[in-house]
């Protein structure tokens, strides 16, 4: 059985927003570690793993593991029924049939609850290698998003160059080119806006925009990003949060020069 | 969790290919477009719940034999395939079962093997006729006749997969190749590297995109 | 002949964006009484009461009935051409081919005249008996839209249970089901969200979320508004303006249990 | 008020309905998808200027005969309906007139009505050649032979509502059913009941949705 | 070769904005007055004449005469990635195959590049005259975009009357008819509200409204427009920027009585 | 600025119009829908690279003969104009040439008059064909005859237009209009105002909407 209680119902609303876009349906994994959720796009291009921790919700209680199958955009229309402030409670049993949400606003006495149906999805678990990346950029989200959104323009695809100086990425196509340059640096004045670089060795690598573009759904839910790149292994795109993290994975383009 | 059976007929012909060489093709149905597994591509299933309206039998499970009569029965009824029954040159074998678990039952997949060694003879069910085909299979199911290799870049549901493996291990186990027996041609494996053909790909990607999942692998939950 | 002249224009824009998308073409009935409107929406299932008391104009004049056919569609595109803040002032002579509309706008000496033309409209007048209700529940507006629009996700029905403990609205459909409960309440924060239910029966009645979610378009007219029912007997939806209210009449829907 | 007067002809045809016994059924005329009353459906009706132009009266009011003679005038040019010059089965009665009142004139409609007892000798305007029916009328009109029952449902003006009252007066006052005197069979009222026969309906409504007029009664005003 | 630097980007952002409903392909000619375009639309209806003067650039440097074939709404789509408080450079050699644009955020030491491609294009440059024009309005640019907006609702044409008194905006149509007026002032509460007229002599002229309101995408360049009215002239449409303009001329509408 | 030469064919036959008068028209080609001057028509044209190519010179200019010759090829091959091999009543002049400077090129454009006296014999492009030239033309290009009238209000490149100049030019200078001769009507120009012939009209105006373009000249820059 489980049952956890969200303070603030707009993560809930934000977490799927971002994920949303690239998966139809996925099981939520509940454990007593909290609630978690892996899979692939549809086209198995890029994977998305989530977990909210436990300590995130007060009160978490899930006696047993438990797979919830959701179809995502109906959770996703249910879940734009709760106000950003209403407290959301979700609980499902073990035989598992419903996922049930309660959304309390304290301010006017409503009290809203939604039974969403649950299904059978035939789940795949891969298992992600702890790997120690050739460079990691941090930098804020809001950026990230925007330079996706502006080389778009320009192409399908963004390369992305990393050396101790600082970051480009880097865009060609039919109008002409373009680039935008992040130099690393630490004493802007905000710091949320700052952009720092852990290299080991220099990294060039080819994204495919539109599945980027994709993860910047989560810009939503964290001001900062982290890049964490090396040769021949995906990207991984991390959204931190109080108590879990958002990550994308993204296997760099093949045989395209910028 | 619950349990349910089924019955998976991977039927294989052996004829020319474009080549000249012998190649063997599997029989793949398409999925519905809606519900679970959507689109996917299968060899053909009987479920459960046929199995038992085809043989009076509410609750027992079932025999080799009963799910081999059934599955004879839907490939002659569904794509009128009425040359099964009384083609000579056919080998059939229980390659026993596999298990999928989804969240909330567990799926139990009998599988069969059917092989026509001289394939050819199964002339108007080619690949060539596959228009033709599509139309025949009166109730609107798309079938297509796959090689090894194609099948490793199908989307192809897990469970089904796992019966394919089922196929290869046999083969393995059979020692022989039965491509080799009949064409005259050496092969040690099937032609399709494992860990490829065994992925599903549910839609085509863009040029240059690879598949996330041959950087990680499937682990035990 | 009619002479209305309205304070703040936005009011008249206001009544146009709640009852154009119901019906099309009507009669402005002038009296002096004010101006009054009653019609039906194209399908017959809705019946819409508007009326302007002739306070809400300084000054009002009309000397004799006059019925005004208007194309509501034409209409609301002219009053998009009025400024929140101009005063309007309405005229039509007896003849009545023509409805005048004068926009002031005191700031920067802007007059706008428009002459809308207008039509012969086939009238049929309803008479709406006196009812006592079972159950009266006023609400906020804004809480009433959001619910209506919230529920439309999971189906076309809500169900409207009143009790003396609070007023729910339920809807179960494909994805699966939800409700929400407002309870009856004085002491919220801010008076125009309390919920209050003048109560002689329980009712449970089932109406068309198309219709209300339709007469939702009144919200920016009051902050509150007002539900009443009997069983067998159509739902008034009110929304009093401070010389005046716009009515909706739907009745409940047959042969569905939700 | 200035007043408008027209000329109405409610044609009536008596056939064997699909169930073998014999049933009344009335032309309806599709008005134009644009202006007032758009789309609604009316009994072939002939407008004053045309009433006034056949019969050169710039100003007098037209006589039942003037308005007689435009309205088969009408019917055979737009609709065809050749043989309802050579027909010797059809009776013809005035009706009287009514009025209705619109926000600014006054609309007098003048009802005849016209009955083909023996409807199934035209049998070329039947229903069955509904289609054809639509493509014959040249300048894309649509035409429908109604029921009394169909007439209940369909989105017709209070007007023309109005002058199917008075047929039913007409045929209450005559104290026989025409269609019994014809068919054999009694029936003391037409089958439709009157609430719901002269409430038009515009659009198809959703499932379970009720009228709102059957709650409050039209008033005088 | 040119390179020009601009402190605030959004200024060439709403240049494009202003300029690429109207002309599709267009040659920036550089020299050292400036950047300046003249063209026409594609229908030969309207003309447009931008200028950039140099001592709008800091700096500013342009050693021989040049003319940059660019495809607007590329350019528009490149400087839709340039933030409005960026420092836009722009660069071409004389060679001209490419326009050079770099963007520099000073807050977070982004530094963006793209290359636009340049085209060959067909320039035929008309030759205006000066013209002492019968009326010259200034008003609110604000005002003007709503009033072509307003009167768009009743028809394509709006009829332009110019007196001592002020200046009226008619148009008629199906709907009926509308007129906006605005009396000459210069007392009212904004200066920039007000609007003022030098006559020589009355003018009433016919106008296609889809010209006008393409010509108002110009408002965020200035609060102010001037038109200029002569009978059977082009009217002169004018923004007025603090280093340059941008100028629409339109012609009167022929054989329409409004 | 780099130099780009072209051969222009004005290609002009002379046949009886909707009138029964003898009527000039002028072949002109679609541009295609991308691309500089996108859309616009133009004289049959062969570019420099073509040119060259036609006759192995990659270098040196072009003479009036070669270009002629490419002219003469483009028409037979694009448009299957194999009469204009054969035809005796052709006649050809050297018209000349104009430049026209874009941002970055100067083009030359080398005009050639080919006029066909007797038209009519032309049968098989008549106008009445119009469709079937179309499709006749393999590589999707769009011909249309068009009047000196019409072309005043085609869409046609300055470029193009100069060309055209250049040929009302030469029969002026010539002192009789060619016209005449052949068909013994007198005109003393061609019928078309050069003001409007001249300009290009690139896509169809709403009512009442002038061309800016006649309230202000073009200037030297």
């Amino acid at each position: 059985m489980l049952e956890a209680r969200l303070q603030t119902g707009a993560l809930l609303k934000k977490v799927l927003e971002a994920i949303k876009e690239l998966i139809t349906d996925a099981n939520f994994d509940c454990s007593d570690n909290g609630i978690a959720l892996q899979a692939m796009d549809n086209s198995h291009v890029a994977l998305v793993a989530l977990l909210l921790r436990h300590d995130g919700f007060e009160p978490y209680r899930c006696d047993r593991s438990l797979a919830l199958g959701v179809n995502l955009v109906s959770l996703s229309k249910v879940l734009r029924c709760a106000g950003n402030d209403d407290i959301i409670t979700l609980k499902a049993d073990d035989t598992g049939d419903v996922l049930s949400l309660t959304f309390e606003n304290t301010d006017n006495d409503r009290i809203s609850e939604y039974e969403l149906k649950l299904m059978d999805i035939d789940s795949e678990h891969l298992g992600i290698p702890e790997t120690a990346y050739d460079a990691i950029v941090q930098m804020s989200s809001n950026e990230f998003a925007r330079i996706c959104r502006d080389l778009q323009v320009l192409s399908d695809s963004v390369q992305i160059d990393v050396t101790k100086e600082g970051v480009k990425f880097a865009a060609k196509g039919e109008l002409g080119s373009g680039s935008v340059t992040l130099k690393q640096n630490s004493n802007v004045d905000k710091e949320e806006d700052s952009t720092t670089i852990e290299l080991n060795q220099n990294v060039s690598l080819n994204f495919s925009l539109k599945y980027l573009i994709n993860f910047t759904k989560a810009t939503a839910l964290s001001g900062r990003v982290s890049l964490s790149m090396s040769s021949e292994v995906p990207l991984l795109v991390e959204y931190k949060m109080e108590s879990g993290y958002i990550r994308y994975y993204l296997a760099p383009k093949i045989g395209e020069d910028v | 969790y619950p349990r349910k059976a089924c019955a998976v007929s991977i039927l294989e012909r052996i004829r020319k290919g474009p080549n000249g060489k012998p190649t063997s093709e599997f029989l793949l149905v398409k999925r519905p477009e809606k519900g679970l597994l959507a689109g996917m591509w299968e060899f053909p299933t009987v479920e459960q719940s046929q199995l038992r309206a085809d043989h009076n039998q509410p609750d027992t499970p079932s025999t080799y034999k009963q799910r081999s009569e059934s599955s004879q029965r839907y490939l002659v009824n569904k794509f009128k395939f009425d040359w099964i029954k009384t083609c000579k040159d056919i080998q059939r074998r229980d390659l026993g079962s596999v298990q999928h678990l989804f969240s909330h039952i567990r799926k139990v997949y009998h599988a069969e093997w059917v092989l026509v060694v001289d394939g050819d003879g199964v002339g108007n069910v080619g690949r060539d006729e596959g228009k033709k085909n599509k139309k025949a299979a009166g109730e609107g199911l798309e079938v297509e006749w796959l090689t090894a290799a194609e099948l490793g870049t199908a989307a192809i549901p897990t469970g089904i997969n796992k019966t394919f493996q089922l196929l290869q291990k046999y083969k393995a186990r059979a020692g022989n190749d039965v491509d080799e027996s009949s064409s005259g041609r050496k092969r040690k494996k099937l032609e399709v590297p494992e860990d490829v053909a065994m992925k599903a790909k549910k839609v085509k990607k863009e040029d240059g995109l690879a598949d996330i999942s041959k950087f990680f692998k499937p682990s035990a939950k």
